[in-house]
């Protein structure tokens, strides 16, 4: 055992995770040597759960996997199960979801760069952007009533419609919303002290983020393009015009930069979209038993790809739900990107991928895939952990 | 930025005095749930469809009596959606902090 | 007729002295807080009295009546006595500044040197205090305040002399009287000293953008983690008593201290004075982005310790 | 054999072409953009291997494993410019063992340990497939996601294994 | 001893514990703190280490992981501590009602102070539950 080397361990009730997560740092000095993640805080079992229920109660469960990408995951869901169905929902009934998940992108995008400029210390920043997020959350309150938990995708359309007169307030609240971002945009890429802490902080290459298989804001900030919404078209995303924002410089300050652009990207495509909106029924009813088969459905979550595989066998309850959470596709990058850092870039690495762990973890456990040079086995790391936390 | 935070300093402050000053909630808030048991026709089938079991069913059929614990609800909205009697509103009522649990069950009861 | 000893111990305890001080500790912290609030576009604290002034009292309050626990693994005395020592030396420094009269408590002629010689213990007393708590958080943080040290203190100690120079003394009273009496304001004639002054003392207060060493998001509460009740009250109290110092040093070297005209009684200058400097220490504050540890050794050794030097030979070269 | 639909990109025609026939079950394309490609246990990792590199596919979307009640399959989600590639295998339920994927991909060790953990599966030359931490405690060969394991059978197994904890 | 009940009701710093929660109440206790409600009109901080803390905000159903953890964050705290459960899961388990992984609900593990239910608890219903227990506190 080498004394000189400390271990850090961050989380699992931390203030930089906002939610438990464990991560072992060997640190020498300042300087981190590695990072080893230990999920499985936030292990709730969905997976088992759903398959107890009905379709109907597990929108809700879907819902509730992550409170953040909430719409995301029931969407996908929902998309999935009227596959199985092999029906199409109204187009009208399209085009207020997509206006829904892209609201959705926008306050969880405002979140996550509060959230950073709060890692590297710049409260005020983070004041500011919570403050204009509000914006973003009121009109999701307008249009559905509820600012987290929205229970507004049904199986076969939505539950309410968006009227002319929300679809107006709307609108002028993107116009603030992409000022604004604008303005915290230039500011964020002109200001020294943020680019002190973020430039050249947590590289990670364009060939790591492919092998590592990274996905969503993560893998386009290594420049690479690749997005669900274009790659594999959904709802009406194939009618509506946008960019796939990508940005060269791999490192935490080219995220905070896509996650911007994508802000600016998301009001555009909301405004696009409001102006565009067929008419015609926003719901159809759904039968309960759904047919049997099986179904691979993806979405572009606020995070990256998020993708749900339901197998169904004639019943009223799917055999098998599967959902893996844009998180979990890039812990094995944020694993190579923290390694070799400083102390102090930690949180800002760890929230450059946007972590959300409770999507991660309805049902996996990492613990420590890094093993290269690895001093201490498992079993002691733990002990040591332990040993620790009894001291206190 | 020292100009945006001069800026702030001459704006009015964004927060709203809360519990002093309250706004109006929004339309389609789903607070509190309320259920009128006049038309309640006891099918059950907000039982089956909620997914937190939230509500409990106390007898059978006409004659039953329900039982919501708002500890348990999720105010996801299901019940209203599935009920065929459209008995289940959402109230906008959504201060339901509580010291003690048993104060956040709600039994509905039929006037006889 | 009061005895002169009697005097001077209610001046020591009451005014200038204890009672005045935490009082004006607690209303600086108050400012320093709703300064930043309102910056963030926010009301800060305030139901804690008209305007919240009360919100620092009553935190100090709510720890005093805490339980205080001491870890198990901590070094139990250095642990206990840590807090009160801080205080007591953050307090006795500031007798050498002046506060509410134009002289200090006490003074002497080289009592500047002191000061800087009582601020740097008080920094090494903070590393004692992590160490005794025996926690990773707490460790590292130490070990990030003796760094932070390291830049900080020799920029400050030098620009510290420039006003020395010219007012031909080495005891702060003298350096504000000599400014009155002069009318030669160091703030105007030497500029750089002051802002290098500032970003030091911000430092040496361990306030944003270089509270590195309690970095919220990095190491929980940092040095300070391990502490709670009335240990946690006293340092909160230094830390505040930290902040008249910083404001008081700057008035005192830089601004004249607190003399002014018109026969206002001293205490009115010194307050406007010292306030206005904690507005631009709370302004900085809300300013930046906390900087790396890295980051904030480098920027002083490269930048501020030139500075500095260029300060005293344009102090020497009659400049100033 | 079955196919419903064409796939866009034409990876299906070239799957179809370049994959022996002999270590394919099924391989359909139930919709655009969705291939699923069954294949043999025993070809899996050659087919793999070969899919791989033909294709230039490098992203794993993750893997799922569900209880099929004798066998369990597992199912490789690949993505191929848009195309999501479903590639499954089986394995017996009473000794499940699959070659690793993570030589060819190093995104996979996660998404393998996962489907270890809560099925059971093992993966032979997988880097580090260890003790898997569900919670401390957590009973040895519980895997949750096996069909014969109820969520009372988990709960019961949970409290017994506390009491034993406590006993000992 | 009015003066401390004082003190106490007017700055409750809090601890925020995520015990695997769906992320909905967490956003919207840091909402809660941001300057459309600004928390800290009450005095309240939020702060790093449970030593520090009068009040810990629990949301989530309580993972059996993470219940250890609870438990020893709740130790760690100086009395007199205070449990706010926000949201329906730390209420109940709720939706997550037959996850095999949970002790659904907080109040399995430590007692609890005030029940705030909601789905997500929107900064308002926190508010709420906020001078609610500070009313209590005073007395």
């Amino acid at each position: 055992m080498d004394e000189e080397r400390v271990i850090i361990p961050i989380g699992p009730q931390h203030p930089a995770l906002k939610e438990p997560m464990n991560f072992m740092l060997k640190v020498e000095g300042e300087k981190v040597l590695e990072a080893i993640p230990n999920l499985g805080y936030n292990h709730r079992g969905i997976e088992k759960a759903a398959t107890v229920r009905t379709y109907i109660q597990n929108l809700y469960l879907a819902e509730r996997i992550c409170g953040i990408c909430s719409i995301a995951h029931v969407q996908c869901y929902a998309q999935g199960v009227e596959k199985l169905l092999e029906m199409e929902i109204p187009p009208r009934a399209q085009y207020v979801r997509l206006i829904l998940s892209e609201l959705n992108r926008l306050h969880s995008h405002l979140l996550w760069v509060g959230v950073a400029a709060h890692e590297i210390g710049f409260d005020t920043l983070f004041m500011y952007l919570w403050r204009d997020r509000e914006i973003v959350m009121d009109t999701l309150e307008l249009i559905t009533g509820n600012r987290v938990s929205y229970g507004f995708t049904m199986l076969g359309g939505v539950r309410r419609d968006i009227s002319p007169d929300m679809a107006a307030r709307v609108k002028k609240e993107m116009k603030t919303v992409r000022d604004r971002t604008q303005y915290y945009k230039k500011m964020s890429s002109n200001e020294r002290s943020i680019l002190k802490r973020t430039q050249g902080v947590g590289i990670l290459k364009p060939q790591d983020a492919l092998a590592l298989c990274a996905c969503g804001p993560t893998l386009r900030a290594s420049n690479i393009k690749w997005d669900v919404r274009r790659e594999d078209p959904y709802l009406a995303y194939n009618e509506i015009p946008f960019n796939v924002v990508t940005s060269d410089g791999c490192d935490v300050l080219s995220r905070m930069i896509v996650h911007y652009d994508e802000v600016i990207e998301a009001t555009n495509i909301i405004e696009y979209a409001l102006d565009h909106m067929p008419s015609g029924s926003f719901r159809e009813k759904v039968t309960r038993r759904i047919p049997a088969g099986e179904v691979v459905s993806r979405v572009e979550a606020p995070r990256g790809e998020d993708i749900h595989y339901i197998k169904s066998n004639g019943t009223d309850k799917p055999e098998r739900f599967k959902v893996r959470a844009p998180t979990l596709g890039n812990i094995p990058a944020v694993c190579k990107m923290l390694s070799d850092s400083y102390i102090a870039d930690v949180p800002i690495i760890l929230a450059g991928i946007d972590p959300c762990f409770s999507c991660t973890d309805r049902v996996t456990f990492v613990k420590g895939e890094m093993g290269k040079g690895w001093i201490w086995t498992q079993e002691e790391l733990r002990r040591y952990a332990n040993r620790w936390y009894q001291q206190r | 930025m020292e100009h945006e935070l001069l800026r702030n300093l001459r704006k009015k402050v964004a927060t709203e005095k809360y519990p002093f000053i309250k706004k109006k909630p929004p339309e389609g808030l789903r607070g509190k749930l309320i259920i009128d048991m006049a038309k309640c026709i006891g099918c059950g089938l907000c039982v089956f469809d909620c997914p937190a079991g939230a509500i409990e069913m106390i007898g059978k059929g006409t004659a039953a009596d329900l039982k919501v614990y708002l500890d348990r609800c999720h105010f996801c909205g299901q019940c209203a959606e599935s009920c065929p009697s459209k008995c289940i509103v959402y109230s906008t009522e959504f201060e339901l902090a509580n010291f003690d649990k048993k104060n956040l069950t709600i039994e509905f009861k039929r006037k006889l | 007729m009061v005895p002169a000893e009697i005097i001077e111990f209610l001046s020591v305890l009451i005014y200038p002295g204890f009672i005045f001080i935490f009082t004006l500790a607690f209303f600086y912290e108050w400012v320093d807080r709703k300064f930043v609030a309102r910056l963030q576009n926010r009301y800060g604290p305030l139901y804690a009295g008209p305007g919240g002034i009360l919100q620092p009292f009553a935190d100090f309050i709510k720890l005093l009546a805490k339980e205080d626990i001491t870890p198990r693994a901590a070094d139990k005395t250095t642990f206990r006595v840590t807090p009160i020592l801080m205080l007591a030396l953050a307090l006795s420094t500031l007798f050498f500044i002046p506060t509410a009269y134009t002289t200090a408590v006490s003074w002497f002629e080289g009592d500047l040197i002191f000061v800087t010689f009582l601020v740097s213990i008080l920094v090494l007393i903070t590393l004692i205090a992590a160490w005794s708590s025996t926690s990773t958080f707490s460790t590292v943080g130490g070990i990030r305040v003796v760094l932070q040290m390291l830049g900080f203190e020799i920029p400050m100690t030098i620009v510290m002399v420039g006003p020395a120079i010219v007012s031909k003394t080495l005891s702060i009273t003298n350096i504000a009287l000599w400014q009155y009496t002069t009318g030669h304001y160091f703030a105007i004639y030497q500029p750089i000293g002051l802002i290098v002054l500032i970003i030091c003392l911000l430092a040496e207060i361990k306030k944003a953008p270089f509270d590195i060493p309690e970095a919220e998001s990095e190491l929980a509460a940092g040095w300070i983690t391990e502490f709670s009740g009335r240990k946690l009250a006293l340092i909160r109290l230094t830390t505040d008593v930290e902040l008249i110092l910083a404001g008081a040093l700057v008035t005192a070297l830089f601004l004249g201290g607190p003399t002014g005209p018109f026969g206002i009684p001293s205490v009115i200058f010194f307050l406007i004075k010292t306030t206005g400097v904690i507005l631009v220490i709370s302004n900085l504050r809300a300013l930046f982005a906390r900087f790396r540890i890295d980051q904030m050794l480098g920027g002083f050794w490269k930048y501020l310790v030139p500075l500095a030097l260029l300060q005293i030979i344009l102090v020497t070269l009659g400049v100033g | 054999m079955v196919e419903t639909k064409e796939s866009k990109t034409g990876l299906l025609e070239r799957l179809r072409n370049s994959i022996p026939q002999e270590w394919i079950l099924s391989l359909k394309a139930p919709e655009p953009r969705r291939i699923f490609l069954s294949v043999k246990r025993e070809h899996f990792k050659e087919a793999m291997t070969k899919m791989l590199k033909d294709e230039e596919i490098t992203h794993l979307s993750t893997i799922t494993g569900v209880d099929l009640g004798e066998e369990i399959e597992v199912i490789y989600h690949l993505d191929k410019s848009g195309t999501i590639l479903s590639v499954k295998t089986t394995t017996p339920k009473s000794q499940p063992t699959l070659p690793t994927v993570t030589d060819l991909i190093p995104g996979a060790p996660l998404y393998e340990r996962e489907v270890h953990e809560l099925l059971g599966v093992a993966f032979d030359g997988h880097p580090d497939l260890s003790r898997l931490v569900l919670p401390e405690g957590w009973p040895p060969g519980l895997y949750p996601l096996r069909r014969e394991i109820s969520i009372e059978n988990i709960r019961s197994a949970l409290e017994k294994a506390k009491e034993e904890k406590k006993v000992g | 001893m009015n003066v401390v009940k004082w003190a106490r009701s007017k700055s409750p710093w809090i601890i925020h514990f995520n015990t695997g929660s769906c992320n909905g109440c967490d956003i919207e206790v840091v909402a809660a703190l941001t300057p459309k409600f600004d928390l800290e009109r009450f005095g309240v901080l939020l702060k790093g280490s449970p030593r520090h803390a009068d009040v810990i905000v629990v949301t989530g159903p309580v993972t059996n992981q993470v219940k250890e953890r609870l438990k020893r964050v709740y130790e760690q705290m100086p009395s007199p501590k205070f449990v706010m459960a926000i949201g329906t899961c730390a209420c109940s388990g709720g939706v997550f009602k037959d996850c095999y992984n949970l002790c659904q609900g907080v109040d399995k593990v430590i007692p609890v102070d005030i029940y705030v239910p909601g789905c997500a608890a929107s900064p308002e219903a926190i508010i709420d539950g906020a001078a609610k227990l500070l009313k209590k506190i005073s007395g």
